[in-house]
């Protein structure tokens, strides 16, 4: 089971790493959204697997429960990245349809001469 | 419990959202209130820097639950100075955008100032590892919006490569925790401290790529060669004001190298011993090198700012890589020094721009030329560590603190030679900007400032009529603080080496945050019996049926 | 023998959302990749139902019904970008 | 009157000239010489005390860390500068008050210059070498306002760049050397320093330090080869040359080297780098000061050359050659000073400083050609002119020093030299003054008013009198300075006649052979030209342009604006300093099992596996890449059910819908398909780096779930006391609104934070021309006629009170099992969206009530005024509360504030969502779209509609 | 026994259903027929687990649980929905009016309506 | 009869809401009840703006007998369907489309026409003409399609027309 998360992870980030080298915002974005799926399965793996014991309390019976912690870290982390991820998607589209060109690389050299050395 | 330690965190948190709710459409008020919310952050920084002044550590428990259990705030002499930092950087900048009317550009300007307030403040104020991270990205989106405020074809274009970097380094803050959480079972700074020290040596991998991962976090705020890329064009093209309060941000990622490398993983820490030491010191000082060149050979004003920005960053970092109190405490004199020079220079960056375009070329003189250029020539003296402000105070003191470290040569050769650099490439610029515009026709120039929208200011909105006298007292404001911070650098370096002995002696910190880790959970009138087994994972259950298990369990 | 069943429903379930997986990737037709997609919801939906009854738990409850609600409003989602281009207008 | 003082008053003064020229040029003049005067008087009650042999001292503590303290201390050394500085810079004032024109900003002109003043003063007065480099780097700073005052000039700005450039360059350089002394020394005040010859000469730093402090000192002073500058420098106007360049800045070299001299001289070392430096350049100087045609140059150059004398004698290191070097510190300032002022006063008049077109001027300004006669000649090094007693002093020094064990070298260039400043000297009197009357001045010259010759010739004045007089003039003066110099009671033998002496031989060579060279001008003029010789400036100018070029290229290169570039550099920069980190420690072995597979997970697995792996080869197709997307969050979200983590299952399957709403809104204006742009080896290192880079996070959670927490973790407490101290069985929710709540509020804030930003970016693009791109866009595919199907309307329609029943039951029970505000407030959040995808944008605005901001501000306030509720019973923020109430005929239920600040999350969330999402709508939001209606095709609704037409 | 076997029946049922939807989206041959497969068997076969949920919850847990029917509903609701729209989706990227059976002489399907199919001299009114 | 309409607007939906609501929570208990009442009350006064010209039922227990009747055919259809994927060769097949000219009017009623047939043999609602007056039905193998039109107008849409008049 751990190497089936760990693989999946690491597949994970490897696509979204490589999409994040592509030249257009859109691949760039799914590559974002590729890495905070590793990061957040990442982040929940540090609790380390279990199946059947959710952090929920039982009153009756003496049952296992898995870490809750990295639940919880994860569930801000998703949230935060969903956030992250709407502006992205935003200021990309706004880029987009200023300049009228999806390249996410920019030529900053193309800026005013000074002379007089 | 003082409650005006979580003051500075609240307060804008309040505001902010009040300011959305019902003065969305009244600019004024708008101005008011986060002007007065800024005067009032000041105060308040002010009471906490007394506070904080003789040494004490005061904590925060939020949801008074007790470290490391719940969520801490920590005022020291460190936090106190940060945070009394930025809140008197915000206020000028706050009132630098108010004069230029910078915040009518765009939507919601004063909300996301204070949230970006809230996010820096309680990056310096938490003692929460991951509490950090959301603080990290409170200040991080919250910056997202202030820098593409306004739009703009080449800011959206910027905005995009900033947010994307910044993407990035988020994803590697949480990788990063999570391999620390996954070695030491806590995420309290203190605790963290505690835990990591009694780390087996022979276990030590791990925790090690850990540390380091948080470390190119920080790095990465702090834009440490390699990873300054996103620095240049997010300066340059951000609004003025933006890019000023963003003189702090830098300070953040600074900031949090020098808690984390002193509190937790500290030089003498033995499953991170020799981790950073060989490459930090000339990563700093490349960046200092690669700050000093941009200088040189920018062609436009806002870049100009960026790179100064990045050699004194570099410097500070250089500072901070020495890892020794007098290293330290130079360190954070010379941060309050770079972040207050960079601030200064960008507004003055922003009046010239505004009043001539930002090639760094001759133009018709502009309006008021001869003050900017005064404002200019101190800002960029300081910037360049020259005599007699704060920044060559700053640069001596690093220098001196390097003297026994055994790459003093390096130290000494790359800072002295890059304020070289800087220096001619201040003055190549001041003389550009200032000077020769004296030796062009003047005719008819004089009365009213061609505005020439380059660059960042395509199709944006229209640039207001000339404002009032506001973002030059403002930018005098910051310039003041340079020359008090000369004439006090006595007191000033005083609390920074005191500051600086408290962090390699971290004793105090962790023995206040962690006061209160075995006081018992107060028992509600409930039942409670039949809770609160754990297993991690390996599905045998362990641990006892109550609050027991939390003094079994360190 | 209800094991089982449990057992066999699962296979199926398992095939179902492996042919699901390649009618996606391999789908000549956009409306089959959505379709197909659409189905894996479903199926998921009964596995996760499956699994809490196999568990014996009512915790999997809120996730299936949710699943339904939002796989119905992915697939319109992506239908309708196809359709108008415009999801919302 | 107290050292503090009289540094201050420049620098107070400095305040006033700018001020006043409003009331007027002589308003302005007569602050500043108010404060220059003031501050000379204040030095003069000293000159007593002084000239005893006593020293006064007076100090502050100003950054005693690093040991630089305010301490100012007034030997005979610093009182002979002080006094030139004050003085000179008093007749400067009353100089330039009459030489500025109109149009100059004579206001910024004093205010500048006693800027500088002040940094002068500062530097002879302080007693500490840390203080001293603050005022050394300010003359450099004031310096260069004064030579590039005349900002219209080119030359200014040039100069005034490279004084900043090279004297900056030493400066930095002497600050390395200082904090080595210091260090050496262990303190950083002189008086303390200059206890401790034997340690800094024994000491391996000695010649370190001394390299780098003498770069500086010979950088300010001229020397060769940095000499250069100096020339250039004269793009100012004459009273700021005649200032700095007599009396004062070159002079800081000078006066360094002579501070230092009683630690750092007499070693090899220091008599073969100063001695030899100050020869070259006293040659150097005097050949080039005999060609220059421009009078300010040609004097510049005699600078040089004189610089080099000073130099030469400090580096003898004898205290016969320190007393000959303070001797001719004074006269080259007197004589010096009034030379510039008179080239001032001809260029003024003649407007022209071309030696070449001027001549005769005798007959047309007497006056001048008076002053500038004797200052000449006592440059020249004539009888009975001071100059030719420091000359004199110098020539007999040189004739006993043997260089290399040569005893010819330094007397035979001295000599040498000598006759070259001869030469130019006399060349100033007689290819200016004297000669024919000509007519072709550019200007009718004349002698100017009393005001701007009574400075020089006060000045000669004193040449004559200091010649005539030395011992009763500047016996004392020079006992003193000497004294402070040597650090031992010299006493200077200043007197005219000294006998017949090998200095007299070489004096005599030097004069004959200055008329001489003179005679023979025309012709060596020619050899001159002539000979091919490296132009300092053009190789300064193509220095900093190739420096400043190459730089813009690096810089350009580095910074390109290629994020792909950039996020490579970080990625690999990551990966290889991890690798870094993991290889230098050590790894323990496992100490967990691994878990068996079962068929369901492998199922879920090869899943998530192929998609991601479909999303890297299909992703240029993008709809088909947010296809696959949607099967990552399915299968991540079914994971989170399978490893026990329910509330993450919710949460990303909710999270993953709205996203994918989101990318469809912005797909729609996107280009649909990515072309292929990277080359091949391109992406092949990028796969390679991302292979790399996955292996690494892979195999780094892969050893972390193989072992335990080093100690139990901090969430067994949380386990312990979720129900007790929280309230809630649901873990992971009371960690979320109770434990960690604080993080929940920073949660909410980033997405409303986020809603914020796209709301405020969406008006920012829609106010841009994209607008009306935006309404004139044709669709980029074919559209169906029917954009508001009934069937959907109709099931969303029923489906909105269900939906949102559903958000309460989650939202209620989420404290107990899983659920909470935050998933509740994206179900709620979808229950709208539904209607704005099946009925409309339009149609749906109309019927939102409360604006999306409100809700916002609302759920943020409500989360927070729920923290700071806790204050109002003395606990901290965030504290919660609950408790059990029952109300027969119910049965027991519970209340907790943490339900309250749920409700906040819920409501942020809400609001976040949707005004995320109505900000992106807007965009294709068309204002023609009619919106009365949510379907497109009502049957009943045309029915009624023909129903009365038909009545 | 009686209840064991009830439930494994309509669990395996249901499995079976399952499995019926998603091979017939591989089977059938043409767009439209695919449609079909998912939208009914593959919900049944949900609604059989779900059935064999309530009834394992009345027979184990010794609680009536009728929560599923939610599901079940939610799905039965929402399939057309879903069916529709991909219908439309091919109706409108796969054939013209002329393919289709057309409402009647002179009108259009409402996913044809858009302004390049009208017909000429077309009068917009139904049987 | 008015003090009942003022406090209770949407009886019908009420009832709805609250026997989901105790579905929802899946045990009954007199606390669920009121608060799923309170929520049944609330939720539809927000959500009223978003359903405007709710139709009335004219006859709403026939609602019963009409589900009760769809559920049976749901069931029938999947055999159906079941078969025809599993063992019918995809050459033997007839799919086809047919058009439903329609008689009812109301939209809330030709959606529930519309759901039914797609959830009934071998037939989906693929479209709705362009003024609403009939429906357009693929069948997954109809050899006779007159037969399918005649069966889903007189098995559904009567009934339907009946309930809503
Ligand atoms: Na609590
Ligand atoms: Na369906």
């Amino acid at each position: 089971m751990e190497l089936l998360v760990a693989s999946a992870v690491g597949l994970l980030t490897a696509a979204g790493i490589y999409l994040i080298l592509r030249r257009r915002t859109f691949p760039v974005i799914l590559g974002t959204s590729l890495l905070s799926y590793a990061v957040n399965v990442f982040l929940f793996a540090t609790g380390r697997l279990i199946t059947n014991a959710p952090p929920i309390l039982n009153k009756y019976a003496d049952v296992p429960y898995t870490d809750p912690l990295p639940q919880a870290l994860v569930l801000t982390a998703i949230v935060i990245s969903f956030g992250m991820t709407a502006v992205v998607v935003m200021v990309a589209l706004g880029a987009y349809l200023s300049a009228k060109s999806d390249r996410i690389n920019m030529d900053e050299t193309a800026s005013a001469d000074g002379e007089d050395a | 419990m003082n409650h005006l330690l979580i003051a500075p965190i609240v307060l804008p948190a309040l505001v902010a959202p009040f300011i959305i709710m019902t003065l969305r459409y009244h600019i004024d008020l708008q101005r008011i209130f986060s002007v007065a919310s800024t005067v009032l952050l000041v105060a308040i920084a002010l009471v906490l820097a007394v506070q904080a002044a003789d040494g004490t550590v005061q904590i925060y428990e939020l949801g008074d639950w007790q470290a490391p259990f719940g969520i801490v705030l920590v005022l020291d002499r460190l936090s106190a100075m940060m945070v009394l930092l930025t809140t008197l950087l915000a206020l000028a900048v706050n009132l630098y955008a108010v004069g230029s009317k910078w915040d009518e550009r765009g939507h919601n300007f004063h909300a996301l100032y204070q949230f970006q307030l809230m996010g820096i403040l309680g990056a310096f104020l938490t003692g929460d590892a991951f509490n950090l991270f959301v603080f990290f990205e409170v200040l991080l989106i919250a910056s997202y919006g202030l820098m593409i405020h306004g739009g703009g074809t080449r800011r959206f274009q910027a905005g995009v490569q900033y947010v994307v970097y910044n993407l990035l380094g988020s994803t590697l803050f949480l990788f990063a925790l999570g391999t620390i959480y996954a070695v030491t079972g806590t995420l309290n700074m203190a605790d963290l401290a505690v835990q990591v020290a009694a780390l087996p040596a022979e276990d030590s991998a791990l925790i090690r790529v850990g540390a380091v991962m948080l470390l190119l976090v920080f790095a990465i705020k702090a834009s440490l060669l390699p990873l300054h890329f996103w620095l240049p064009a997010s300066y340059a093209h951000a609004p003025a004001p933006v890019a000023a309060l963003f003189a702090i941000m830098t300070k953040v990622g600074a900031y949090a190298i020098l808690r984390m490398y002193t509190l937790v993983f500290g030089p003498d820490v033995a499953v991170v011993e020799g981790l950073v030491g060989d490459w930090l010191l000339p990563a700093a000082l490349l960046t200092v090198a690669v700050g000093a060149i941009g200088v040189l050979g920018s062609k436009e004003i806002g870049r100009l700012m960026s790179f100064g920005a990045i050699t004194s960053v570099g410097t500070l970092l250089t500072a901070i890589a020495l890892f020794t109190p007098e290293a330290a405490a130079a360190a954070l004199y010379y941060s309050v020094h770079s972040t207050l020079a960079a601030a200064a220079l960008f507004l003055i960056a922003d009046m010239v721009r505004e009043r001539q375009g930002g090639a760094i070329a001759a133009h018709p003189v502009m309006a008021q030329s001869g003050l900017i250029s005064v404002l200019f020539f101190v800002a960029a003296i300081a910037t360049a560590g020259m005599p007699p402000l704060s920044g060559f105070l700053g640069k001596l003191l690093i220098l001196d603190a390097a003297r026994d470290d055994p790459h003093a040569v390096w130290v000494w050769g790359v800072i002295l030679v890059s304020s070289l650099i800087t220096i001619m490439g201040f003055a190549r610029a001041g003389t550009l900007i200032f000077w020769k515009s004296h030796g062009l026709d003047t005719s008819d120039t004089l009365a009213e400032p061609e505005i020439e929208v380059t660059g960042a200011d395509q199709d944006a909105a229209p640039v207001p009529a000339r404002p009032a006298a506001l973002p030059f007292v403002a930018t005098f404001a910051l310039l003041a603080g340079l020359v008090a911070l000369t004439v006090f650098a006595g007191p000033m370096t005083r609390y920074t080496a005191a500051t600086a002995q408290d962090l390699f002696a971290p004793g105090a910190y962790i023995d206040t945050v962690l006061a209160n880790r075995d006081r018992p959970v107060t028992e509600s009138d409930h039942e409670s019996a039949g809770y609160g087994t754990a297993a991690h994972g390996d599905g045998s259950g362990h641990g006892a049926d109550d609050a027991t298990t939390t003094e079994e369990s360190h | 023998m209800i094991d089982y069943a449990y057992a066999f429903a699962f296979s199926c379930f398992a095939a179902a959302l492996l042919m699901n997986l390649w009618k996606i990737l391999m789908a000549h037709e956009i409306t089959d990749r959505i379709l197909a997609l659409d189905t894996m919801f479903i199926n998921a939906i009964a596995m996760v139902v499956l699994f809490g009854v196999l568990l014996g738990s009512e915790i999997f409850f809120e996730a299936a019904l949710i699943m339904a609600m939002l796989g119905f409003i992915s697939t319109v989602a992506y239908a309708r970008f196809l359709l108008r281009g415009n999801i919302i207008e | 009157m107290s050292l503090f003082l009289i540094a201050a008053l420049p620098f107070l003064g400095a305040l006033f000239p700018a001020l006043l020229i409003r009331a007027g040029r002589n308003a302005s003049a007569s602050s500043a010489a108010l404060a220059s005067g003031l501050a000379f008087v204040g030095l003069m009650l000293h000159a007593p005390a002084i000239l005893r042999g006593e020293t006064v001292q007076v100090g502050i503590d100003w950054l005693p860390v690093l040991g630089l303290h305010a301490n100012f201390f007034l030997d005979g050394l610093g009182f002979l500068f002080a006094t030139m500085i004050l003085g000179i810079g008093l007749l400067i004032i009353l100089y330039a008050r009459f030489y500025l024109s109109r149009q100059d900003p004579m206001g910024q002109f004093y205010t500048y210059l006693l800027l500088f003043q002040g940094a002068m003063v500062g530097i002879v007065l302080s007693d500490n070498i840390l203080l001293l480099l603050v005022f050394w780097e300010l003359t450099s700073l004031s310096s260069f306002l004064l030579i590039g005052y005349w900002k219209h000039l080119p030359e200014g700005r040039q100069g005034a760049r490279m004084a900043l450039t090279v004297t900056g360059m030493g400066g930095l350089a002497m600050i390395g050397g200082m904090l080595i002394l210091g260090n050496i020394a262990g303190s950083y005040d002189i008086s303390v320093i200059l206890q401790h010859k034997d340690a800094i000469q024994s000491s391996d730093l000695y010649l370190p330090a001394l390299i780098l402090i003498l770069i500086g000192a010979f950088t300010k002073s001229a020397q060769f080869p940095f000499h250069f500058w100096l020339p250039h420098a004269m793009a100012a106007p004459t009273p700021v040359s005649a200032y700095l360049h007599s009396a004062t800045m070159v002079k800081a070299g000078l006066f360094l080297m002579a501070r230092l001299w009683p630690v750092l001289a007499g070693t090899p070392e220091w008599f073969y780098i100063v001695t030899t430096t100050g020869l070259i350049t006293m040659v150097i100087g005097a050949v080039i000061a005999l060609f220059k045609d421009d009078l300010k140059a040609l004097l510049a150059f005699s600078t040089v050359s004189h610089l080099g004398l000073i130099t030469m004698l400090l580096g003898f290191g004898t205290k016969a050659a320190a007393i000959g070097a303070v001797f001719h510190i004074i006269n080259h300032a007197t004589f010096k000073a009034a030379l510039f002022m008179t080239a001032g006063i001809v260029d003024h008049e003649a407007h022209t400083r071309d030696i070449k077109r001027l001549g005769g001027l005798r007959h047309l300004m007497p006056v001048t050609f008076v002053i500038a006669t004797v200052a000449a000649l006592s440059m020249a090094g004539i009888p009975p002119l001071n100059g030719f007693l420091s000359k004199e002093m110098m020539l007999e020094e040189a004739s006993h020093t043997y260089w290399l064990q040569n005893p010819y070298v330094v007397p035979a260039l001295a000599c040498f030299a000598a006759a070259f400043s001869a030469a130019y000297s006399f060349r100033y009197i007689a290819h200016v003054f004297l000669g024919p009357k000509r007519d072709d001045y550019p200007a009718k010259p004349h002698d100017p008013g009393f005001g701007m010759w009574a400075s020089p010739a006060l000045l000669v004045t004193l040449v004559v009198l200091i010649g005539l007089f030395s011992a009763k003039m500047v016996g004392p003066l020079v006992d003193a300075a000497a004294g402070a110099v040597t650090q031992s009671h010299p006493h200077a033998h200043l007197k005219l006649w000294h006998g017949v002496t090998p200095a007299l031989y070489m004096s005599g060579i030097a004069v004959g052979g200055g008329v001489l060279l003179l005679a023979l001008h025309a012709g060596l003029e020619r050899i001159w030209t002539a000979l091919p010789r490296p132009e300092a400036k053009v190789i300064f100018d193509r220095l900093t342009g190739a420096l400043t070029e190459r730089s813009a290229a690096i810089t350009a290169r580095l910074h390109d604006g290629s994020l792909t570039r950039y996020a490579l550099i970080m990625v690999t920069f990551t990966l290889v300093i991890s690798l870094f980190a993991y290889g230098t420690g050590t790894i323990g072995a496992p100490t967990r099992d691994l878990q068996d597979v079962g068929l369901l997970p492998l199922v879920g697995w090869i899943c998530l596996i192929v998609a991601t792996a479909c999303i890297v080869l299909f992703h240029r197709q993008r709809f088909i890449a947010l296809i696959l997307i949607g099967i990552i969050g399915l299968i991540v979200s079914l994971a989170f059910n399978f490893l026990s983590a329910p509330d993450l299952a919710l949460t990303q399957i909710s999270v993953e819908v709205v996203t994918i709403i989101l990318m469809l809104l912005a797909l729609n204006f996107l280009p649909k398909q990515t072309p292929a742009e990277s080359p091949v080896p391109a992406r092949m290192r990028d796969g390679a780096i991302s292979i790399l880079c996955g292996l690494g996070v892979g195999g780094l959670i892969y050893a972390l779930m193989l072992r335990d927490f080093a100690v139990p973790s901090i969430s067994e407490f949380h386990l312990a006391n979720a129900y007790k101290g929280g309230g809630g069985t649901n873990v992971v929710n009371v960690i979320l609104v109770d434990f960690r709540g604080f993080d929940t509020f920073g949660e909410i804030i980033v997405l409303g934070i986020a809603a914020l930003v796209i709301f405020a970016l969406t008006e920012a693009v829609l106010s841009t021309r994209v607008r009306a791109y935006l309404l004139n866009r044709e669709p980029d595919m074919p559209q169906a006629g029917d954009s508001h199907p009934g069937l959907m309307v109709v099931v969303t329609r029923m489906m909105m009170p269900v939906a949102l029943m559903v958000a309460a039951y989650i939202f209620f029970r989420g404290h107990n099992l899983p659920g909470g505000g935050f998933i509740a407030g994206l179900i709620a959040a979808i229950a709208v969206i539904m209607q704005y995808m099946a009925s409309g944008f339009g149609w749906a605005t109309e019927r939102q009530r409360i604006p999306y901001h409100g809700i916002i501000g609302s759920g943020v306030l409500i989360a927070a005024a729920t923290g700071l509720g806790a204050w109002f019973s003395g606990q901290p923020f965030l504290t919660s509360a609950f408790g059990y109430v029952h109300l027969p005929p119910l049965e027991e239920f519970e209340l907790a504030t943490a339900a309250l600040f749920d409700l906040g999350v819920f409501l942020a969330v809400v609001g976040a969502v949707m005004l995320a999402l109505e900000s992106l709508s807007r965009f294709a939001w068309q204002p023609g779209i009619p919106t009365e209606h949510a379907m497109d095709i009502n049957p009943a609704r045309d029915t009624a509609a023909q129903d009365p037409k038909e009545a | 026994m009686i209840i064991d076997i009830l439930i494994a029946g309509f669990v395996a049922v249901g499995g079976l259903f399952g499995f019926v939807g998603s091979f017939g989206l591989l089977k059938l041959n043409d767009p439209m027929s695919r449609m079909h497969a998912p939208t009914k068997a593959t919900t049944l076969g949900v609604g059989g687990v779900l059935i064999g949920s309530m009834l394992h919850a009345w027979a184990y847990e010794g609680h009536i649980s009728a929560h599923e029917l939610l599901i079940t509903l939610f799905l039965l609701v929402t399939a057309p929905v879903t069916a529709n729209f991909l219908a439309k989706v091919f109706i409108n990227q796969q054939t013209k009016p002329d393919d289709l059976p057309g409402p009647s002489a002179c009108s259009l399907w409402a996913t044809h309506d858009k302004p390049e199919h009208h017909r000429t001299s077309e009068q917009p009114t139904d049987t | 009869m008015k003090l009942l309409n003022r406090f209770l607007p949407h009886p019908l939906l009420t009832l709805m809401l609250t026997v989901i609501w105790l579905l929802l929570v899946n045990r009954f208990s007199l606390n669920s009840l009121v608060f799923g009442f309170f929520l049944g009350l609330l939720i539809p006064v927000i959500t009223q703006p978003y359903w405007p010209n709710r139709p009335k039922l004219k006859k709403p227990l026939k609602l019963i007998s009409y589900t009760l009747l769809v559920f049976w055919d749901i069931i029938v259809a999947n055999v159906t369907v079941a078969r025809i994927v599993l063992f019918m060769p995809n050459s033997k097949r007839r799919p086809a489309w047919v058009e439903i000219p329609l008689d009812i009017r109301t939209p809330e009623a030709i959606a529930m026409l519309g759901g039914t047939i797609t959830m009934t043999p071998g037939t989906l609602t693929a479209d709705i003409s362009a003024q609403g007056r009939s429906l357009l039905v693929h069948c997954l193998h109809a050899p006779d399609t007159d037969e399918i039109r005649d069966e889903i107008k007189t098995r559904y849409e009567a009934r339907l027309k009946e309930i809503f008049g």
